[in-house]
C-alpha cells in the first residue's frame, strides 16, 4: 500500500492447481528422466546383448532368479540411496548383513539365560524383530557417530565395517548355523523358512519385499517432510538448518533406515541360502553403492531418485546373470563388470560434454550471424 | 529323459570355488578337458564359497537347460536346497571335492576326505617332531567348513601326544601373506616354537618365508595342507616337512564320467553315492610322484 | 598502431588515458540466459572506469571474460590495439591483467603468503618454493594496504573483511598493468576502504588502468574517472565522471527514478515482540567474548536497523539469537516466552526466523526448486496425516511467490537460474511464509541493486504494517537512515546507542559505529538516501 | 621497471634465512602437532597397554617386523595421502599391488613374442620398470577419468578395483608364480630377491623405500609448487584454478602417484612372500586409508601431513601385531580394528567440543564476575 514501485502490480497469473500440479509433475519426470536416462540405457543395452547371445536370456524362470538376485541388492541400495542423498555413505551395511544373519541364527540356537540355567527359545517373530532391531542398532550408532560427532561417515563405518564382521565371526564361532534355522515343533520357533523363502505368486519374497520398500521409499522421499528435508539437507546443509530442518535428526534416522534394510536382507537371505555364514554379506556394500551412482545418484548428495536406483540394480543384476549365462570366464566378469560401473557414470559424462560443446557452438553461430560487423572490426 | 544327453551333445555347467587358486584350478581344467573329451560344451562359473552366489548361479544353469551339472558345494548344509533344485529340474548333477549332508539328491558325490587327509598329515608331522615340542597353527577362513574339519583333524591327533603343545592360533584366511605376518607376529611371542601346523599350504609357506627371515627355519617343522606344486616344491627341498594332497585330478576325471554315464543311461555306474577319495601324504619319500594335483604311482 | 603486439606489458609507451584494453560487440550466453548482448568498453591507462548495474546486469560477466575467468560467446577483445583470446586467468595474468572476485576465492586451510602465491610461485634455484621472497613480498603488501596480517596466519582465521584484503593483495603482487576489481569493499571497514582507495590512487599514478565495481554508488562516484553503465547485459550508457551524479546513476541503472525512502512514524506504541536481555555470545574456539551484554526490544510492527561496522558482532548476535548458535548469558523473550535452548526449527515455528547474511551458502537449497526453496521452513503447515499435501503445498508457493515478486518463470524453476535479488526474495519469503512474529534480516541487501532494495524494504514495511517485527543489520548508512523506524549501534560486541533516524544525523549515527563521520565519500552527504527527488 | 608494485622493488629487510626458517618450522610444528596430536596419543597408548601386557612386542626384532609390515602400508598410504588431499578417494590401489605383482609374475615367466616364436626374458631392471609403469598406468587411467570426465573418484576406482582384480586373475589363470621370480643365470633374469627383499643395515628394504619415499613426499608437498597446488585444490579447487593453479593436471598426477606406489608394494611384496598370487593386495586400500585418516587428514581435502600419515600407519600396524602377540581371539581382532580406528577420529572431535564447553564456560564465568549489576538488573 506504501511502496509505490514494488512489483506487486504483476497481474496474477490464472493458474489452475490442476495445472501446476501437472507441470510439476512434467518437470520431475523430465529432470529424474535425464538422470535414469543412462541408467535405463544401460538396462536396455544389457539386455539387448545377452538376449541375442543367449536364448534362455529372457525365459521367466531366468527373469525371477534375476529379480531375487536383484532384490537383495535393491533394498540395501534403497537404504544407501538415503545416505547417499544426505552426501553420507555406509561401508557398513555388508557386515551388517552378516551380523543380522548370525544374530537370528543365534536365537534359533536358543538363548542361554544366565541365571535360570534353562535355554530360552524366541518365537520366529521375536527373533524377526530382534534380527531386524539389531540391524537398526548398528545404524543408530553409525548415526549417532556421524551426526552428533561430526565424523566423516566414510570412517565411521568403515570402522563399523570391520566391529560388525568381527562380532559376527564371534557370534558364529567359526561354526555356521543351519539346521537351527528350521526350528523345532516342541520349541515353538517354526515357520521362519515359511515366511522368509515363500513365494507368493511365484515371485520370491525378497522381490516382494523390494516392492514394498520401493514404495515405501518414494512416498517418503517424495511425498512426506522427512523426504524433502533430505534432500535438502543433502543439497545445503546449513541453509536447511536455518530452514528449520533438523538436520542433525535426519542425519542420523538415515543411518537407521539403512541398517534396518541390512537386517531385512540378513533375515532373507539366512532363508535364501537356508544357512547363517560368516561371511555372508561381504562387498554387498559395494554393489549398493554401484546401484544407487547407476541410478543417477549424486556422491556428492542432494540428487538422487528411488526409481532410478531400482534400476541401477537390475543393471547390475542383468549384467552378472548375463556373463554367466553367457559363459564368460569369471576372471573377465569382473573385469567386465568393473568396465560397466565406470562407463554407466562416464556416459552421461561425455553426452553432456558434448552437448555443451553443441550448445556452445550454436550460440557462436548465432552470435556470428547477427554481429559480423563487431567481429570483423577487431 | 534327456534326448540331447543320448547323443553324447548338450552342455555341462561346471560351478566350482575360486578358479584363481591352483587347487580349484586343476579341478575346473580337468574337468573341462574331461567334458571336451566326452563331446560336451562346458562353461565354467565360480562361486567363492558364497551359498548365495551358489544359489543364484544353479539357477542360471537351471534356466540355461543344461545337459548336467558339477558342483563343488559351498557347504555342506547351505548347498542342499541349491542341489535340490537341480533335481527339480530334472538336471543330473555330480559333486565334487566336498558334500552335502543329504543323500539321494546328487547322483553322486565325490568328496575329498579333509579329516582323515587331516589325520595322515598330522601323524606325519607329529613323528617329525619326535612327539614333543610347542607349536602354533594357522587357521583357514572361518567360514570355510574345510578350515574346521581340518583343524579337528589335527586335534584328534596330536590330542594324544601330551608333550605336544600348541601355544598359539591364529586365523589367516588360507592366505599366503596373511599367514606370513601372522607368523612373524607369533614368532615374536613364542620364539622358542618347533612346529607350525597350517590348514593349507599357502599359509604354510607364508609361514616359511617368515621362519626364513628369522633364520628359524631348521628349528621348525612345517605342515601343509593341499599338495599344490609351490608346497611339493617346498616339501622337496624340505622346508615343508609334509603336505597332503587330494588327489583332486583323479577325483574330477570320475566324476565327469559319472555324469555322463547318468545323462546317458540315468545310472552313474558306481556302487555308492558317497565316493571318498583319500588323500595321500607327500613326504621327501614320494615327492617325486606328484605333479599338478596329480599323482602318478 | 602497426606492431604493437611485441610489448604489450611494458606500460611505459602508454599515456594516462590512452585505451589498452577494448572489448568490442562482446556477448555471453548460459543456456538460455543472455547475460551480454554486443558489449563495447573499453579501459583507459591510469584512470578508474567504474561499471555500474543492478544485480544480474552482467558487469562480473564482462569482467570474467576481461580477464579470462569466461570465454566470449561473440566479440573479441583487444589489448594495445591487438586482437586477443585469453584461453584462462594465466593467460590473462601474463599480459598484465588481473582480477579480485566478487566472491572472495581463498583457501582457508592455506596463509596469507601462500595465497597470495598460489598459482604463480617465486622459485629458487632448484625448482622449491622461495618462501623467504614470498614472505617479503607478503609483509610488504600487508604494510602498503596498512593491515597487520602476519605472512603466515591461516585465511581461514581472519575476519571477511581481511580476507577481502588478501584478494587485493593477491592482484597486487601480479604484475599489473589492468586491476579489475569486481565489489572490493562489500566487507571493508570505512578505513579499509580509505586505504585502498589510497592504493587505487597511487596505482592509476603508475598508469595502471583500474575497472572497479560497487553496488556503493557513492563511494564508487568518488573514485571514478569514467562511469559505464549497464543494463540487462546491454551498456546503456559512458560518460567521463565529471558530468555524472547519484541521480543520473541510478537513473541509468534502473531506467526509471529511483524513489524509497520508507521512514516514517516511530513505532514505540506496539507490544514489546522480542526481548534480548544481557545477551552474552562467546567464540566457540577461543572463548573470546564476541557479544557483551546486548539488550534490545522490538516491537510489533516495529522495523529495527542494527548498523554498525564489519566485525561489530552482529552476525553473531542474530545467529544466536536465530538458535544456530549456544548462547553463553542472558535471556531472549518471545512474545513474552523464554526461548533460549530451543533449536533453530522450534524458534521458527515460535515465529523468530533468520535470514542470513550468505545467502548462497546459507540461504538457498541449490538443488531445490524455487518452489521448494519457497516452501521449506513452513513445511510442516502444509502437511496433511503425515505426508506433504500437494494442493496446499502449491497453492501457499503461489501466494509466497506472488507476495515477495519473485521473477521467475515458475515454481519449478531452479533457484540457482535466479539473479541475487530474487534469490533473496525466496530466502526472505520462505521465512514470510511461516508467519513469523520477528523476523532477523543478516545484510539483506547485500550485493543487490537499487531496484531490488527497494522492492524488499517495501516487502518489510508492508509486512510490518501488518504487525511483523523485524531486526536488521546493514553496514549501509544511508539504509540504515531511510528504512527503519529506529537504528540501534552496535561497536564491539555492544550496543552503544540508538537513534530516531528523523531526529539524527548520518554523521552522528557513524560517528556513534566507531567510524570518522564522513570518511570515504567527497560527495557531499544528505540524509536524504538515493536521489530524494519525489 | 615501469611497474610499480612489482615485488622486484622490495627493499631487502636483513631478515636471515634460518630466522625465516626456524618461525617457518615452529608454526608447521604447531599445527600439524595438533593434528597429529591424537595419532601419536594413540599410537603411545596402543605401545603403552601392550608393552605391558607381553615382554616380546619391544623386542628389537619384533619392531623390525612391524616395521616391515608397516612398511607397505606406509608406502601405499602416502599415495592415497595425495589423493586424499585433493578430495579424492583411490578404492583401486590394492587391487593395482595385485597386479603389478601378476605382470612382474608374467615377466619372470618370460615373454611370448607373437612372430618370432621366442620367449623373451627381461632383465630384471626391465622388469621392474615395466611393473611400476603398470601401476602408474592404472593410475593414469583413474586420473584421466577423474579429473578430464570429472567422474566421482570414489566410483571410477570402485570400477577399476574390479578391473584390476579380474585382470590379474586373467593373468595368473589360476597359477602362483614363485619359483620363477628367482630368475635363472642363463636367462640373465637373477637379482630380483637380492635386491627387493634384501635388508641393508638389517632393516627390509621395504623400511627403507618407506623412508625415502616419505622424505619425497614431504619435499613433494612443503617445498614444491605442486604440493602447494595440492593443499589448495583439495581446499577450495576454484580459487584454486583462477589462481592458475592447473588443478586438472594436479588431480590427474596424484592418481597416477598413488598408482606408481602401489606397483612399488606390487614389487615388494611379491619379493616379501616370493610368489605373485591372485589375491595380494586385498584391502590393502582400506587399510591405507585408515592410516591417512588416523594421522589426521580430512576426508574432505587440503589437510594432511606425511608425518601423520606415516604415525597412522605405525597405529595400525603396532595394533594389530599387538593384538596377535598378546592372543586376543581372531575373532575379536576385529572387533578391536574397527574400534580403534573410529576411537581415532572421534577422540579429537570429543576433545574438541570438551574444549569449546570449556572455553564457553570460562567465558560466562568471566562475563558473571564482571558484571554483576547487569545480570542483576535483567
Ligand atoms: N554461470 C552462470 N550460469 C548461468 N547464468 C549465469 C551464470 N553467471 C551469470 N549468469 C547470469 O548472467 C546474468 C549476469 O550476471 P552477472 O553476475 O554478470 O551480474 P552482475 O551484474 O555482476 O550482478 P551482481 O551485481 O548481482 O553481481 C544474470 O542473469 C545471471 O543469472
Ligand atoms: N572466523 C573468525 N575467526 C576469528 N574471529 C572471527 C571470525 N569471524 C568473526 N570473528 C570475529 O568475531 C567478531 C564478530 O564478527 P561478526 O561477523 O559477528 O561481525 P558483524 O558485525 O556481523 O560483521 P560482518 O558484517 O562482517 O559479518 C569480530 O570481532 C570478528 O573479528
Ligand atoms: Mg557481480
Ligand atoms: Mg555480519
Amino acid at each position: 500500500m506504501t511502496t509505490t514501485n514494488a512489483p506487486a502490480e504483476v497481474t496474477p497469473r490464472p493458474q489452475s492447481p490442476a495445472g501446476g500440479l501437472a507441470s510439476r509433475l512434467r518437470s520431475i519426470t523430465l529432470s529424474s528422466a535425464l538422470m535414469e536416462g543412462r541408467a535405463l540405457l544401460a538396462l536396455v543395452l544389457i539386455i539387448a546383448v545377452f538376449a541375442t547371445l543367449s536364448d534362455n536370456y529372457l525365459d521367466p524362470g531366468n527373469l525371477v532368479t534375476i529379480t531375487k538376485q536383484v532384490a537383495f541388492n535393491a533394498i540395501l541400495a534403497l537404504g544407501m540411496l538415503m545416505v547417499i542423498l544426505n552426501g553420507g555413505i555406509d561401508l557398513s551395511v555388508g557386515s551388517t548383513v552378516g551380523l543380522t544373519g548370525a544374530v537370528a541364527g543365534n536365537l534359533f540356537r536358543g538363548l542361554d539365560l544366565p541365571l535360570t540355567q534353562a535355554i530360552m527359545f524366541p518365537q520366529v517373530w521375536v527373533i524377526v524383530v530382534i534380527s531386524v532391531g539389531v540391524g537398526a542398532l548398528v545404524g543408530y550408532a553409525n548415526g549417532l557417530l556421524i551426526s552428533r560427532l561430526r565424523l566423516a561417515p566414510f570412517i565411521v563405518t568403515l570402522g563399523m565395517l570391520y566391529v560388525g564382521r568381527g562380532l559376527t565371526e564371534v557370534l558364529l564361532n567359526g561354526q555356521n548355523i543351519t539346521n537351527e534355522l528350521r526350528g523345532q515343533e516342541g520349541l515353538g520357533n517354526t515357520g521362519f523358512f515359511e515366511v522368509f523363502a515363500s513365494r507368493p505368486l511365484g515371485l520370491p519374497i525378497s522381490a516382494w519385499v523390494m516392492i514394498a520398500l520401493a514404495i515405501l521409499a518414494s512416498i517418503l522421499l517424495v511425498r512426506s517432510p522427512f523426504g524433502r528435508w533430505l534432500y535438502a539437507s543433502g543439497s545445503n546443509e546449513r541453509a536447511a538448518e536455518l530452514s528449520g530442518v533438523p538436520v542433525t535428526r535426519v542425519k542420523a534416522r538415515i543411518y537407521v533406515i539403512a541398517g534396518t534394510c541390512a537386517g531385512i536382507v540378513g533375515l532373507l537371505q539366512i532363508a535364501n541360502i537356508s544357512s547363517a555364514t560368516a561371511d555372508l554379506g561381504q562387498f554387498y556394500e559395494l554393489n549398493a553403492i554401484a546401484a544407487v551412482v547407476i541410478g543417477g545418484a549424486a556422491l556428492s548428495g542432494g540428487r538422487g531418485t528411488v526409481r532410478g536406483t531400482i534400476i541401477g540394480a537390475f543393471v547390475i543384476g542383468f549384467l552378472a546373470n548375463g556373463l554367466v549365462i553367457v559363459g564368460v570366464s569369471p576372471f573377465w566378469q569382473q573385469v567386465i563388470t568393473g568396465a560397466v560401473i565406470i562407463l554407466a557414470v562416464a556416459v552421461d559424462r561425455v553426452q553432456q560434454i558434448a552437448q555443451n560443446r553443441g550448445a556452445a557452438r550454436r550460440a557462436a553461430a548465432e552470435v556470428r550471424s547477427k554481429t559480423p560487423a563487431a567481429s570483423r572490426s577487431a | 529323459t534327456d534326448d540331447k544327453g543320448g547323443k553324447g551333445g548338450g552342455t555341462i555347467a561346471i560351478i566350482t570355488v575360486d578358479p584363481s587358486n591352483p587347487y580349484w584350478k586343476a579341478e575346473v581344467d580337468t574337468a573341462k578337458k574331461a567334458a571336451t573329451a566326452l563331446g560336451y560344451d562346458s562353461y565354467t562359473a565360480a562361486h567363492g564359497n558364497d551359498p548365495d552366489e551358489q544359489n543364484t548361479l544353479i539357477e542360471t544353469a537351471v534356466n540355461d537347460d543344461v545337459d548336467g551339472i558339477l558342483l563343488d558345494p559351498a557347504g555342506a548344509d547351505e548347498s542342499i536346497a541349491a542341489v535340490q533344485k537341480v533335481v527339480d529340474a530334472d538336471i543330473p548333477i555330480v559333486l565334487i571335492n566336498a558334500e552335502i549332508s543329504e543323500t539321494g539328491l546328487a547322483a553322486s558325490q565325490i568328496v575329498s576326505n579333509n579329516a582323515q587327509g587331516a589325520t595322515v598329515g598330522a601323524e606325519a608331522w607329529a613323528a617329525s617332531m619326535n612327539y614333543k615340542g610347542t607349536y602354533v597353527e594357522l587357521f583357514g577362513n572361518p567360514s570355510d567348513n574345510n578350515a574346521q574339519v581340518r583343524s579337528d583333524g589335527y586335534e584328534q591327533v596330536l590330542g594324544q601326544y601330551p608333550d605336544l603343545k600348541k601355544v598359539g592360533e591364529e586365523i589367516a584366511n588360507w592366505d599366503r601373506q596373511e599367514g606370513q605376518e601372522k607368523m612373524e607376529a607369533l614368532l615374536a611371542k613364542n620364539p622358542d616354537i618347533t612346529g607350525v601346523i597350517s590348514g593349507n599350504d599357502e599359509m604354510a609357506l607364508g609361514a616359511v618365508n617368515a621362519l626364513k627371515a628369522k633364520g628359524k627355519l631348521d628349528q621348525v617343522k612345517v605342515l601343509g595342507f593341499d599338495g599344490s606344486q609351490d608346497a611339493v616344491d617346498a616339501v622337496r627341498s624340505g622346508e615343508l616337512v609334509a603336505t597332503v594332497v587330494q588327489p583332486i585330478v583323479e577325483g574330477t576325471n570320475s566324476a565327469i564320467e559319472q555324469l555322463d554315464s547318468v545323462i546317458k543311461s540315468g545310472e552313474t555306474g558306481a556302487a555308492e553315492e558317497k565316493q571318498a577319495l583319500d588323500c595321500v601324504l607327500v613326504t621327501k619319500d614320494n615327492v617325486d610322484s606328484v605333479e599338478n594335483f596329480v599323482i602318478s604311482e | 598502431m602497426s606492431a604493437p603486439a611485441t610489448e604489450t606489458v611494458s606500460a611505459g609507451s602508454t599515456e594516462i588515458g590512452q585505451v589498452v584494453l577494448r572489448a568490442v560487440g562482446i556477448s555471453k550466453t548460459y543456456g538460455v540466459t543472455k547475460a551480454l548482448k554486443g558489449v563495447d568498453f573499453e579501459v583507459r591507462a591510469g584512470q578508474v572506469t567504474v561499471l555500474f548495474g543492478e544485480n544480474g546486469a552482467g558487469k562480473s560477466t564482462l569482467m570474467k571474460i576481461l580477464s579470462g575467468v569466461e570465454q566470449p560467446t561473440g566479440g573479441q577483445l583487444v589489448l594495445h590495439d591487438e586482437p586477443i583470446t585469453l584461453e584462462n586467468t594465466v593467460d590473462a595474468v601474463e599480459r598484465g591483467v588481473s582480477i579480485i572476485h566478487q566472491e572472495t576465492n581463498l583457501c582457508p586451510n592455506l596463509n596469507v603468503r601462500d595465497n597470495i602465491f598460489l598459482g604463480r610461485e617465486l622459485r629458487t634455484r632448484i625448482g622449491g618454493i622461495d618462501y623467504a621472497g614470498e614472505t617479503e613480498v607478503t609483509s610488504r603488501l600487508m604494510r602498503q594496504l596498512e593491515e597487520e596480517i602476519a605472512p603466515q596466519t591461516l585465511v581461514a582465521d581472519l575476519r571477511m573483511g581481511q580476507q577481502q584484503i588478501v584478494e587485493i593483495a593477491r592482484a597486487l603482487a601480479a604484475e599489473t598493468r589492468i586491476l579489475i576489481m569486481d565489489e572490493p569493499t562489500s566487507a571493508l571497514s570505512a578505513s579499509e576502504v580509505e586505504v585502498l582507495f589510497r592504493v587505487i590512487r597511487e596505482l592509476t599514478a603508475n598508469g595502471v588502468a583500474i575497472v572497479y565495481i560497487s553496488h556503493h554508488l557513492e563511494e564508487a562516484i568518488s573514485i571514478a574517472d569514467h562511469a559505464v553503465v549497464l543494463r540487462d547485459g546491454e551498456l546503456v550508457a559512458h560518460e567521463p565522471a565529471g558530468g555524472i551524479d547519484l541521480p543520473w546513476v541510478v537513473h541509468q541503472m534502473t531506467g526509471r527514478q529511483a524513489e524509497y525512502d520508507f521512514r516514517d512514524e516511530p513505532r514505540d506504541s506496539g507490544e514489546v515482540a522480542l526481548s534480548v536481555r544481557n545477551l552474552t555470545v562467546a567464540d566457540h574456539a577461543t572463548g573470546r567474548v564476541v557479544v557483551d551484554g546486548v539488550s534490545i526490544d522490538v516491537r510489533a510492527g516495529e522495523i529495527v536497523c542494527l548498523y554498525g561496522l564489519m566485525g561489530a558482532g552482529r552476525t553473531e548476535l542474530m545467529e544466536t539469537l536465530a538458535g544456530r548458535d549456544p548462547m553463553t548469558a542472558g535471556e531472549v523473550l518471545l512474545n513474552g516466552e523464554n526461548i533460549a535452548g530451543l533449536s533453530v526449527g522450534e524458534r521458527i515455528s515460535r515465529g523468530l526466523g533468520l535470514v542470513p547474511e550468505d545467502r548462497q551458502r546459507d540461504g538457498v537449497v541449490q538443488l531445490l526448486s524455487v518452489g521448494s526453496n519457497l516452501s521449506l521452513a513452513g513445511l510442516r503447515s502444509v502437511v496433511r496425516k503425515g505426508l506433504i499435501s500437494r494442493v496446499s503445498e502449491s497453492g501457499r508457493i503461489r501466494r509466497g511467490m506472488d507476495e515477495v515478486t519473485v521473477k521467475a518463470a515458475g515454481p519449478d524453476t531452479p533457484i540457482t537460474s535466479l539473479s541475487g535479488g530474487n534469490q533473496q526474495k525466496v530466502v526472505i519469503g520462505k521465512l514470510l511464509m511461516t508467519d513469523p512474529t520477528v523476523l532477523l534480516l543478516d545484510e539483506p541487501t547485500r550485493g543487490i541493486d537499487v531496484g531490488a532494495k527497494g522492492e524488499i524494504f517495501a516487502l518489510l514495511f508492508k509486512e510490518a504494517q501488518k504487525g511483523l517485527g523485524v531486526l536488521y543489520v546493514t553496514s549501509e548508512i544511508g539504509e540504515a537512515m531511510t528504512a527503519s523506524h529506529r537504528i540501534v549501534v552496535m561497536h564491539k560486541g555492544r550496543i552503544v546507542r540508538e537513534f530516531d533516524p528523523r531526529t539524527s544525523t548520518r554523521a552522528e549515527v557513524m560517528a556513534a559505529s566507531g567510524e570518522s563521520a564522513s570518511p570515504t565519500t567527497s560527495t557531499p552527504t544528505t540524509d536524504q538516501a538515493i536521489g530524494g527527488t519525489q
